[in-house]
């Protein structure tokens, strides 16, 4: 595989860009097609759930911490689940300067919306008591090697990181938080399975996937996450411009391939078992 | 020390006549007002009044890029500042800018980047700065399109304008041009962009829960209330070379 | 009239300067002359008062907003006022890499010490319940366009915005805040009426409200605050160094055309009946 | 977590011997020390008690400028830096430099310029540092003037001195020279700052409440007290020169 | 919002049979991991399981430097940059790098430099990114031990490897890598790191409370200690080359 | 003595170099030798607590403040003493582009842990009421001429400023703090008397008190605090590596030359009577 140590140079981008439009990628894969993806669940001891996601060079390590707070109260009865990402400067000779804090927020945002809009996470299921404690749930996103399509990767670690929690169940009893020894694990948090696909587009070429080379040189993204049955939220970066029929297009195979990738990744074998 | 009077939803977002909230049908546009060079010091500018929205744009360059690293020998770029003041809204807002500004700002840059021809400008810079007096929900797209306003009153050669919308479900209705209550209430908003030069979408965004049908019916949607918006934005330039023509001819009689 | 692009040339300097010296100015002021001052009231919905002042071509844009917060313990019976300014990017070519910071905390400062001292927001009308609840009230300015003499706009701005205030009255039950669903007004906010006045210093000419490129080009300014009988406040800043037989005439000339100014400003004019 | 002991202010500020809490008269003056040449690594340096007021300045420069995009080719540059010790006022104050801070760096920038030669250095800055170490009302007035010493003593050419002192008005009464507690209870405070080159004012502010009679009483007490202390700068120089001198000849003798 | 369940330590941290709470005797290491070449795209990796603790290292260089002013004209420069995942810890770390974290990285850089010959590469930087993924003590020392690896699968020429570790006082006893429970609740730590080209320490630091003859007993048990763990990491290296000749072979097979 | 202008010069390194090679110092000391020390307490009449100290040109202002707040759950009958330093832009034109932030760091870090892990403030002293009320004491240094060893200047200055402290007694009176006219002074609030010694390492040459261009060109210093009878924290840094038998040299000299230090400042003569 191709090693990128620097902005990709005009042959390379000319010759990806030819090879696409005839609906060819230069590392042999379909338009449509996943690189492989590898899962490790519950990795890391100090963290209540964690997982370490690649999707073919991509890594990406992800932990669950908590918190107990007051909640909003114009929200009495809900918890709190936060998404952050960070680009480790380990990850890309091209975060040499710092990494790119616009591309970090992009992540966490994107793959916060995707589990935030989908009912993924019930919050009301976050509530200890209504108006006195809710549990805020930190899923923290690392990225150890960066290869491209970040956004994917980051939205099946922090669902795996979800469904491996083991989160300790607390209780109020005359108004002091005790502990009950128990724990809320995966299957009480997650409700719904989102995933979020992405799409590069180059000239008139749109490409599942992109991998760090064509990412570094297309015109624009578009990520759509999906749930079994419904788009639950869609985000178009870049300069590139898509026709309402190409959307319809995409919208379309999101629904079919996300349903394929669910039933692949089996990502409910992950939950945890606590105690 | 938290605000206390809360910023309340109301339970229904229609009306028993089937109107929303402030009277308007489904497929109905806020009041619109549009108008260029209204800051005196820019190289272009424009205001724009969208239901309670208040937004002003101003465009200064092709100028020499500050920090001088960020210039690009082959091109010119294109930076975009959007901010609220602290009082367009509801609670007081940090004047510091925040995540939302910052993302807002990329988002609006990506629209308006395909219209320009910055390799023409190498090694300069363009600034669109946004201010939001007054915000009323969908901000992002007003912007957008005041944004593409300024541009074109600076006199920055332009494929063509790019016109913003959002649409969306309250109720479990599909609507066009979500009020600020209607955004925060709602069930789904999908703004978009449209750049007229090729006709396709450069903003796309969406939140909620939709299937493959609804999302046919909201770009359908989205589709004739870009145009209407269009319409406004030509107007208010017709009206500037309209006013310069008269001066002239003032002047010349 | 001059548009300022850029800083001002040796020439127009020079120009400038010894008009100055005959009492003419650039734009064909007298010495002691202001620029047209155009005023709107309540001009933002979602403020609690709110002001759009234009002095020639500087344009500030100001509004109020409000919080409700337990009072500092040695003042338990008085709110809290507080000024803030920014000059937007928007408002000038000169403020390309970013508004310079200094001008921005000087005008604020000037125009809180103006509406502090003169007693003009009464703090103690302010208080909800002693050691429980006062109002702090945010009177945020944004420079709009950039053309001189930003203080003398800015007082204005921030007066009018609190004669125009509209902030809903609260009181206290059973420890508890609740809305009375009435506003407290201007006429109940404000007592005194400070205006304050900028007088710019080139060589040896002074004169009143100086345009942009009077600004660029002096020595240095003097901002004297007045209300109907006192001087409440004085600020010189830059290199600009006065006589005292100087100070005593500004003074003097100060409390005469503020005077006539807040006669011929009404501003009381801009009172809002709300509800 | 707030300090519990109160910084409480006295009901009057007079004695009833009519003497002011510290045994001063309405135009006397703190006991009042400088000494120059007390940092060892400065190019110029100077140290002030005034009351309890207790401030080293120190001046570097001419030298290169850092960051360089504030050099400027034509005239040299002046910055100044004022700064309060943690532990020089009642409440402890934040390590980080505050707005107040800032403000005053700036003013006593505007009182320093004038007196020097810049257009001579081009391209090259003078640093001016100032740090409070205790605090007790007046100390932009005193920094300012033991700034002015520092100056002199790295011997930077200067077209004179310049000396500051506040008057003020407390319990109905105008006085020279306010202490802390008369600073923070009285009712008006004018600093104002003298350039001795052309005998007019740097440094002029004010926050209370005066007619204009009250004004011209207050600017006449003010050059008096200005007289005084430019004396006791003038004898802190002096006393420098008169020590190297005496070195010296003690080194012939 | 503070975590609510506390990290509680026990009273006694030897177990009735003598061992350690984690089945330790007193001079035995925790279970110790290292694998080289970890990250596809840096110049050099390293990653390390010790006890829990789990750190990945990376290094970049030589290459140019950023900030430019930072370059060297007669010597590379070596910068460390050691952080800490906000999940690594039991209470959530803030995102930000801390003072530690900014400590820690000026120590191991001091621990490292020793090793390099940067007078070799003028006007270039070195930097080494490590990242501590789960921490259970000893961080500090394992970062060490885990950055000379990186720094040797980079290629860079070096003149030994470093290795490092703590030993510690808990309950009146001298014992050797304490765990994170045993740092919390011990009474004295001293970590330690050994350059092997000359054996001399490069580390050392200590907190607590020890005579003369406790130092010289320190200071015994940590060599030997470094020694185990210096062939660790030597196995480490050597596994790459066994691979990488294995790979050559059997592609030439 | 020698003015430090610049980064020393080569020539001027290697006579440093050469000369401690001989066993003799530049500034005609011994290698274990201290410049002269200088202390005057209570300075500064705003601080509850003060000291002015010089070692040789190197001079050290420190004052103490106090607040009172409310203790950490885990250890509700403990107060808290933090030490901060700042290096003055005064205090040496190698600060010019702002002092050196590692170094003021490094100069707290290790005062502090010589206070805190030799026993020196007894934080149990510093409890008004458990769970209530306890004592932050802030203990900032300023640098005021900076001549080399800044640690030991630092750690007698920080000794000085508590033993000379007149902190007011409070006490806890139904539920609210009170003053009881009394002050804490030295005498109560310090124990151990710990003290710091630094040694700077050039080749393989090692010597006591390094004073400025010995700091400027040395390969590495360590640290070492003391107690009568105790080591209680070293602290090594730069690059120089230290043999096992060098170290074991180090502590036996520290021992030594702080038992007769302590004894020659003799710092409870600084002790202050308040009221």
């Amino acid at each position: 595989m191709m090693k990128i140590k620097r902005v990709i140079s005009a042959i390379e981008k000319n010759y990806i860009t030819q090879n696409l439009r005839k609906e060819e990628r230069f590392d042999g894969r379909g338009l449509w097609e996943y690189r492989d993806i590898s899962i490790k669940h519950d990795v890391i001891a100090s963290a209540e759930g964690s997982a370490d996601v690649s999707l073919g060079k991509t890594r990406i390590m992800t932990g669950l911490k908590y918190d107990v707070g007051v909640p909003f109260p114009d929200l009495p009865d809900e918890g709190v689940c936060t998404v952050m990402a960070e680009l480790l400067p380990i990850a890309s000779p091209l975060f040499e300067r710092g990494p790119p804090d616009e591309q970090s927020i992009e992540l966490a945002r994107v793959v916060d919306r995707g589990i935030r809009h989908a009912d993924c996470v019930q919050t009301k299921k976050l509530c200890i008591e209504a108006n006195k404690a809710v549990y805020i749930l930190f899923i923290d996103m690392y990225v150890l090697n960066y290869a491209g399509n970040l956004i994917d990767v980051g939205g099946i670690s922090a669902l795996t990181t979800l469904i491996s929690a083991h989160v300790p169940e607390g209780k109020m009893e005359d108004g002091k938080l005790v502990w009950t020894g128990k724990y809320l694990d995966g299957e009480y948090l997650v409700n719904e399975m989102p995933l979020v696909l992405t799409y590069g587009k180059i000239d008139n070429v749109i490409f599942l996937d992109p991998s760090l080379p064509e990412e570094l040189i297309c015109d624009g993204k578009i990520s759509i996450s999906v749930t079994e049955d419904s788009i639950t939220s869609i985000q178009k970066s870049g300069t590139a411009t898509f026709s309402f029929d190409e959307i319809n297009m995409l919208a379309k195979k999101t629904m079919e391939i996300g349903k394929k990738l669910r039933k692949d990744l089996n990502l409910w074998q992950y939950k945890v078992n606590y105690k | 020390m938290p605000l206390i009077i809360k910023d309340e939803y109301p339970e229904k977002l229609f009306r028993d006549d089937g109107k929303r909230l402030d009277g308007r049908d489904k497929t109905e546009l806020r009041p619109i007002k549009m108008e260029v060079g209204v800051v005196e010091n820019a190289d272009g500018s424009a205001y724009l009044e969208w239901g309670n929205n208040k937004i002003f744009a101003a465009v200064y360059g092709p100028r020499e890029v500050h920090p001088h690293h960020l210039a690009k020998p082959d091109r010119g770029i294109l930076r975009v500042f959007y901010r609220m003041t602290t009082y367009s809204v509801f609670e007081r807002k940090r004047p510091a800018p925040g995540r939302r500004e910052k993302e807002i700002s990329m988002v609006i840059a990506d629209c308006l980047e395909p219209l320009l021809f910055l390799e023409l400008y190498p090694g300069t810079s363009f600034e669109v700065f946004i201010e939001v007096m007054d915000a009323d929900g969908g901000t992002r797209c007003a912007a957008t399109t005041v944004a593409a306003l300024a541009l074109a009153d600076a006199g920055i050669p332009m494929k063509s304008l790019v016109t913003a919308v959002a649409v969306g479900k309250i109720d479990d209705e599909l609507v066009v041009d979500l009020s600020g209550i209607e955004d925060k209430a709602g069930q789904a908003d999908l703004p978009c962009a449209i750049t007229w030069f090729n006709e396709e979408l450069s903003l796309l965004q969406f939140d909620g829960d939709m299937n493959l049908k609804q999302m046919e019916e909201f770009l359908s949607l989205a589709k004739t209330a870009l145009s209407e918006i269009y319409q406004i934005q030509l107007d208010a330039l017709k009206k500037k070379y309209i006013e310069i023509q008269e001066e002239v001819s003032g002047g010349n009689s």
